[in-house]
């Protein structure tokens, strides 16, 4: 046994060591000791991977994609500090003007310098998808895994706790939320945290359902292991991969979201920038000054995708099924 | 579906594998999993494959059927030929039409091979159907025999019960029986007992054994126990570091045997005959990194026999007096060679290779 | 961009209006009705065609058609008609009835015509008439247009198609209650109120040149033809359907590809874009209104008349024309509730208003605070977007004057109910709906007891010329006292206006005979498509 | 049976909590309906006489078993504003939401199916990366943005279908289909495809590692045939589940795209109703989104036990 357990820790190995759904957790426990299993290398796929040179490409994908997402975190954390316009302060000789040398980004409607603006933005944006979305996964993670796994009557209470939740449109929760606590950068992150999490509660419960019918699940609780250290060690690591990449997504999702919240006037106040705020802004002149909104929506869009890219590349090289692709 | 090969029985072997390569290019390198490997079988016999993990005998079965395609990062090398006809260099759509009709594999874990979501009829049918043109009604009745044959009790009720419904042993007859389904020349059994009690090992094997006779199919059975293939097999190639380092006939191997890590393996066995207190001989060592493959002979780190020739020049796969039995070693057990390295490292404390010698090695 | 055309809109009005032959345009009066002096814009299309349909996109949805709700029915004047109009020159003429007269505007004589029926058949009559002005003097009804009735001591019915009614003091408007678009000159069947009680709204009678078919929330108000109108030969069109479009932009789409006939456009970008349109034709005028600040007169800073000046000398009007009116810089900056085009007004108040004058505010704002003074305030807004976008200019403007003020943005019903109902605020944005006229409208924003009076402003001088504006029974009085209103209201500053409420009606080239106020209320009757 | 009645109950209590929950909330909400309904011009006196004429004064509890009591005899109030049955007002609006709703869903899962288990068999491909750019490019773009952008390039520029309006199925079923084209692209695209085929990608390419891929492969089944009948099954709980939660969003959340295209839903009535105070008709709006919902998701419940007979229900 110790030495099987050696032998998996043997980065060599770790290419025979594919059973499909089962992460290193697992093998320690699998009936009949051998952790040898199967080569999934193009199991199916018969050309998984690209050749060389689209390999590079991607690698130079991922790194455009680290420099972006550096660029936008660091100008939004430097943005006080960076020999930008005020991004509040209004050029009313510059109304909505198109890119040009003295505004390479344009200005919006009241005159304001969009690249400040896109940069100011930033911080809120990112704010309120990261925190939103970090919310909603932690709390609707931990629910959704405690529903799945110990089922029950926990289950049902927190099932009807998040149906119930589903069930009121998002709006009416969102407008409740801004009429009584007000409309502020906090209760708009904690409002769409409330609205992502019931979807991670169900997203968790329904992949923890099937993951906790697997065997080495019934072989980690035979072995004792309680409860939680179950879910954590066994369920998370099996749980976490597909909810990760819906995470990236919804990220985007959430930032753009806020910009659905100010088009109904419930979004970050202003003159505070916000992408998606800007996005609502720039709509009602789209046809004449398409700028206005397609600048925040481009630097969105980037932001977005290089998120996805760098998610994508960690997922595949800390998620053992996809390491031998 | 037409079988792509003529029903009669043609003069030569069945499966040729000549000088077979396969490599994946990972996030940390390149992994040789299969060097140089040469096999070939006959109709109606049974062949083992022996090797610790990551030996490169399961990537070698697979590749050799053609579920590792070569392409992207996969690098597959070396010809293989089935009933005369080379079939390594089939495109993917060409070679399906020897899967499971000519050639067929039972996998190692029954609880994950089996779709967990279909029924098990289904999983007999679909294969029927598409590669036999039968009717859903025939190919029902053909799953039912099947299955009884593969000696599941109540077939009838069996095709309608999903996988989770049966016991480990159940299920791999189950899979055995999809295997056979269509009838295939060739069958490769990728360590199909290792998942499953010592009591149902014997009876999947034997039911292997019974099915191989009835339908005169050759048998590849891949496994890491010598005890798996010691009286089932006709031959077996010893693999380590994804070379074929000993082969031959059953009895030979383990009444000659050559190769330094033969020997290891046996005396791995636990003894069916002899004083039962002896302690089984656990090989020192690890594996080899398949990323940086040593100089030399591969298995020289661990071997207690192992002497500076061994460290720089690799063993080539030689006949011995007998032409069937093949083994890759300057130093074979039992030659006068091979007495001289023993006492030269027993005397000196370690091997060439500095790994020292603890006196139950020897 | 293209040139404005506003003015040559309003000109080519006037001229449609007067019957004279225009020169060069092709301007004439409309063939039938002129006996009201109903003024149809023209075109050079021809004799009108009976039939086909038309839809009308306007930019909100209604309430509902009981006359007494308190929304603009766009249907209503279709379903209804109206016993007094407003011709083109702004002056009150009979329509539906036959006169309305009085000689000490106490007493009131209302004559109705002979053989008006609803569309269930029964006689619209002097009962009918008082029916629905005590459903508007009824408190648990609480109309709209109660200010209308208010001054109503007693009415009754001298016989089928008279009625007399008696006035608690003279009130010269009265006539143009009847006329007015949310007014009291819609009648509706007595009958039909009866019979559907709580349901009327969803099933309106009334005596228009339409009848109701059918009414689905958000989605449409289909009319058919009313085949005993009291207009012989009226309506062309066998059906008028109204569609609610609330999003701009898609209203604009709406009518360039042609899904709706005509619309009511009430953005400054829609409009000019539709002017682009050869092929759409863009009715316009400035009536009445105003969007603006009220600035609250019962709490500090706005209670001093400094800061109120203060507030005004701020505004930059033509960053407002560029912002919020597509660059049209004849918009903003109204000074005012009454347009340069009402035949009341007074142009001496483009002296009196201030000018935009940053230092000046400062020096104010400075003056104010060196007597102990806190200039810092909270400004509060709906959270609409185009408020928001207001929010964001005006907030350079404050930066501008070193102003310490806060910005609120609230729920629109949060907005009405806590803010403006309630007072509690020390400035809010709010806009004074185009209308035709000048009461109640001038009257509820800046008497005493007005009603949509949200400053609080309360002065004697204001007051008085208001009661004399209603009560004068010689209108050139009357026009001198509406004029003193606005000089007074110029010097005291209640409420900030920055610019006109703009609305057009857009028609596509086959539509023809449009009817309208000029704040863009459609009289359906004439309407006929060339298609 | 005992199934049913379990899953009733449920359906019960959850709309109990929505229903008393949002009775609660919006006691919290500032704005008195009365004074709401009567505008900025209303006096004192008018709003206490509507308050009276509504019953507003009395307690939210006696208010609400009043309303609970009305809607179990079918009887679920009217209008404060229209005065219009709120049982009226949702027939003319169940039918459209619910047509649109769907629309969208089969939208999105006729675009999202074949690419995700494409796009997981032939992962990091140009076509995978092609489609993954795109989509994350209709996620930046707000469905505020994209409506208007379908609606320029549809009805403006190329003149194929109507910016707005919605036409009703009796009316004509092509003018149906038609007027609801821009709305099901916009709802559909905007975000429900792209997540919907992420999330069958990323589950689709686990299942694909599996040993029972490699068998089903070993059997010599066509590639199609393994995408469709072993792997789509297995790969497809994430995406059921989501689907069934974007029933709730869906049918009340689809009010952007129902204030542009004029289309006469559920969502409309909701956010107008709130704006409104017309609290009666929230309710009843209300009590249809979460019926609709819970209903839809007890049925997702359901499908977990036919996408793996191992799930056990209990």
């Amino acid at each position: 046994m110790a030495e099987d357990q050696d032998l998996a820790t043997q980065p060599a190995v770790e290419m025979d060591t594919v059973a499909p759904d089962v992460t290193t957790a697992s093998e320690e426990h699998l009936p009949g000791g051998s952790p040898a299993g199967a080569v999934s290398t193009g199991v199916l796929q018969e050309d998984p991977t690209q050749p060389k040179a689209r390999r590079k490409k991607l690698a130079i994908a991922y790194w455009c994609a680290i420099v972006w997402v550096v660029l936008v975190v660091g100008s939004a954390a430097l943005a006080p500090f960076l020999p930008l316009p005020d991004p509040i302060e209004s050029d009313f000789s510059a109304i909505a003007k198109p890119p040009s040398s003295s505004h390479i980004f344009g200005t919006d409607e009241v005159g304001r310098d969009l690249l400040s603006r896109s940069i100011f933005g930033a911080r809120i944006s990112l704010a309120v998808g990261l925190a939103s979305v970090a919310i909603g996964l932690v709390v609707g993670g931990a629910f959704g895994l405690m529903a799945g796994y110990l089922r029950g009557r926990i289950e049902k209470v927190i099932m009807t706790a998040t149906d119930s939740l589903l069930a009121l449109p998002a709006l009416i929760l969102l407008l409740t939320i801004a009429a009584v606590l007000g409309q502020s950068l906090r209760n708009i992150i904690l409002g769409l945290a409330v609205l992502t999490v019931p979807t991670f509660v169900r997203l968790t419960r329904a992949s923890c359902l099937v993951i906790s019918q697997r065997e080495f699940v019934t072989a980690s609780r035979s072995y004792g292991s309680g409860p939680i250290r179950v879910m954590l060690r066994e369920i998370l690591p099996n749980v976490f991969p597909p909810i990760a990449a819906y995470c990236f997504i919804i990220i985007g999702v959430v930032i753009v979201a806020e910009g659905s919240l100010s088009f109904l006037g419930l979004g970050v106040t202003p003159p505070t920038a916000s992408w998606g705020g800007m996005i609502a802004g720039g709509r009602i002149s789209l046809t004449h000054t398409p700028h206005i909104a397609m600048v925040p929506s481009a630097v969105m869009f980037v932001t977005v995708l290089a998120f996805n890219v760098i998610g994508e590349r960690l997922r595949k090289r800390f998620d053992v099924r996809e390491s031998s692709l | 579906m037409k079988s792509p090969s003529s029903a009669t029985p043609r003069e030569g072997p069945l499966l040729e594998v000549e000088d077979f390569y396969v490599r994946f290019d990972t996030d940390r390198g390149r992994v040789h999993a299969v060097n140089g490997v040469s096999l070939s079988l006959d109709q109606g016999e049974t062949l083992g494959i022996v090797g610790e993990s990551g030996s490169g005998k399961t990537v070698l079965s697979r590749a050799v059927m053609g579920l590792v395609g070569d392409g992207g990062r996969n690098h597959v090398t070396g010809t293989v030929r089935f009933d005369g006809r080379e079939i390594s260099s089939l495109s993917p759509r060409d070679l399906r039409k020897y899967w499971g009709t000519e050639m067929a594999m039972v996998f190692q874990d029954p609880m994950t091979s089996l779709n967990p979501v279909k029924r098990v009829g289904a999983q007999f049918t679909e294969a029927l159907r598409y590669h036999l043109d039968l009717s859903r009604r025939e190919a029902t009745e053909r799953a039912v025999d099947l299955l009884r044959s593969v000696g599941i009790p109540e077939p009838q009720r069996a095709v309608g019960r999903y996988p989770h419904e049966f016991s480990g042993g159940m299920r791999q007859r189950v899979t055995i029986g999809i295997a056979l389904a269509c009838n295939p020349r060739l069958l490769f059994g990728d360590e199909p007992t290792t998942a499953l009690d010592v009591t149902v090992q014997a009876q999947i094997l034997d039911l292997l054994k019974v099915q191989q006779v009835e339908r005169d199919m050759a048998l590849i059975l891949v496994t890491h126990d010598l005890a798996v293939v010691r009286g089932r097999s006709d031959r077996i190639a010893v693999m380590y570091a994804g070379k074929v380092v000993e082969t031959a006939p059953t009895a030979t191997l383990f009444a000659h045997t050559r190769m330094p890590y033969t020997e290891a393996l046996i005396n791995a066995l636990p003894r069916l005959t002899g004083p039962t207190h002896v302690r089984l001989r656990a090989i020192p060592g690890r594996p080899p990194d398949m990323m940086n493959p040593p100089d030399g002979c591969p298995f020289s780190p661990r071997c207690p026999y192992a002497q500076e020739r061994c460290l720089v020049e690799v063993p080539p796969l030689m006949p011995s007096e007998d032409p069937e039995h093949q083994f890759a070693c300057w130093y074979p057990v039992g030659t006068p060679e091979w007495t001289e390295a023993r006492d030269r490292n027993t005397h000196r404390g370690e091997t060439a290779a500095g790994t020292q010698i603890v006196k139950e090695m020897v | 961009m293209a040139k404005f055309r506003w003015s040559l809109i309003a000109a080519l009005l006037v001229l449609a209006a007067c019957g004279g032959g225009g020169d060069g345009d092709e301007g004439s009066a409309a063939a039938e009705g002129d006996e009201f002096n109903t003024p149809v814009t023209e075109d050079d299309a021809g004799d009108p065609v009976a039939g086909g349909s038309l839809t009308y996109g306007t930019y909100s949805e209604s309430i509902g058609y009981d006359p007494t709700k308190r929304s603009t029915s766009y249907g209503n004047p279709a379903i209804y008609d109206s016993l007094m109009r407003f011709d083109d020159a702004g002056e009150v003429v009979p329509y539906m009835a036959e006169s309305m007269e009085s000689d000490d505007n106490v007493t009131w004589t209302l004559k109705l015509r002979e053989g008006v029926n609803f569309h269930d058949g029964t006689p619209l009559d002097a009962e009918a008439v008082i029916f629905n002005v005590e459903r508007h003097l009824d408190p648990a009804l609480a109309s709209g247009a109660f200010a209308l009735v208010e001054p109503i001591e007693s009415m009754e019915a001298v016989d089928d198609l008279t009625v007399a009614f008696t006035l608690k003091r003279p009130f010269a408007p009265f006539a143009a209650s009847f006329a007015q678009s949310n007014g009291i000159g819609i009648i509706a069947s007595p009958t039909a109120i009866e019979l559907h009680g709580e349901d009327y709204n969803l099933n309106p009678v009334g005596a228009g040149p339409f009848t109701f078919v059918e009414w689905i929330p958000d989605d449409r108000l289909v009319l058919a033809k009313n085949e005993d109108y009291w207009q012989e030969g009226l309506p062309y069109l066998d059906e008028l359907i109204y569609r609610p479009i609330p999003d701009t932009q898609t209203r604009q789409q709406a009518i360039l590809n042609g899904d709706v006939d005509l619309t009511y456009m009430i953005t400054a970008t829609e409009i000019i874009q539709a002017q682009e349109q050869p092929q759409l034709t863009v009715l316009s005028a400035r009536a009445n209104g105003g969007e603006g600040i009220v600035l609250n007169d019962n709490i500090a800073p706005f209670d001093d008349p400094r800061m109120r000046e203060a507030f005004v000398s701020i505004l930059n009007l033509d960053v407002i024309a560029d912002v919020r009116y597509s660059g049209q810089r004849d918009l903003a900056g109204a000074i005012g509730l009454i347009s340069p085009d009402s035949p009341v007004y007074a142009p001496e108040v483009e002296d009196i208003w201030p000018a935009q004058d940053v230092e000046r505010a400062v020096e104010l704002i400075a003056e104010y605070e060196a007597d102990g003074g806190d200039s810092s305030f909270t400004f509060v807004l709906p959270n609409t977007p185009d408020r928001r976008a207001f929010a964001e200019m005006a907030g350079q403007f404050f930066r501008d004057a070193d102003w310490d003020v806060t910005t609120e943005f609230l729920d629109i019903s949060e907005f009405v109910t806590g803010i403006l109902q309630t007072g509690d605020f020390q400035a809010a944005i709010m806009s004074y709906p185009a209308f035709v006229g000048e009461y109640p409208q001038m009257w509820n924003a800046y008497h005493t007891t007005g009603l949509s009076n949200w400053a609080h402003f309360s002065d004697p001088d204001v007051d008085a010329a208001l009661l004399e504006a209603v009560s004068a029974t010689d209108p050139e009085v009357a026009t001198a006292a509406w004029q003193e209103v606005q000089v007074l209201v110029a010097e005291k500053l209640p409420f900030a206006t920055y610019g006109r409420p703009p609305s057009a009606i857009i028609t596509q080239e086959w539509v023809h005979g449009v009817d309208k106020y000029a704040d863009n209320t459609l009289f359906p009757a004439t309407l006929w498509t060339s298609e | 049976m005992r199934n049913v009645a379990r899953q009733v109950r449920h359906l019960l209590i959850v709309l109990f909590i929505v229903t008393v929950g949002t009775f609660l909330l919006l006691d919290f909400l500032p704005g008195d309906p009365a004074a709401a309904l009567l505008g900025e011009t209303a006096q004192p006196e008018q709003i206490e006489a509507v308050r009276d004429e509504l019953g507003l004064d009395e307690p939210i509890l006696t208010r609400y078993a009043k309303w609970i009591g009305g809607v179990v005899q079918g009887d679920f109030g009217r209008s404060f504003r229209t005065n219009q049955p709120v049982l009226d007002n949702l027939a003319n609006r169940v039918p459209v939401s619910l047509e649109l709703m769907f629309l969208a869903q089969v939208f999105a899962l006729a675009l999202a199916i074949p690419l995700g288990i494409y796009t997981a068999y032939r992962p990091g491909r140009p076509f995978d990366q092609i489609t993954m750019t795109l989509g994350f490019g209709l996620i930046a773009v707000a469905p505020f943005i994209l409506a208007l952008l379908l609606i320029l390039l549809f009805a403006g520029w190329l003149d194929l279908l109507p910016a707005t309006g919605f036409v009703r199925w009796s009316d004509g079923p092509l003018g149906n289909l038609r007027s609801l084209i821009l709305p099901t692209l916009t709802l559909g695209l905007s975000q429900v495809a792209i997540i919907y085929h992420q999330l069958l990608r990323s589950d689709t390419i686990a299942t694909l590692q599996a040993d029972h891929v490699l068998m089903a492969k070993s059997k010599g089944l066509p590639t199609w045939h393994i995408l469709v009948r072993h792997a789509l099954r297995p790969s497809s709980f994430s995406l059921v589940t989501l689907t069934g939660v974007n029933v709730g969003r869906l049918i009340g959340g689809s009010v952007i795209v129902e204030v542009i295209f004029g289309i006469p839903g559920i969502g409309q009535m909701l956010v107008q109703s709130i704006y409104n105070r017309d609290f009666i008709v929230l309710q009843g709006a209300l009590l249809f989104t979460a019926s609709a919902y819970v209903i839809v998701n007890m049925l997702v419940d359901l499908m977990y036990a036919f996408l793996d007979p191992r799930v056990q229900h209990g």
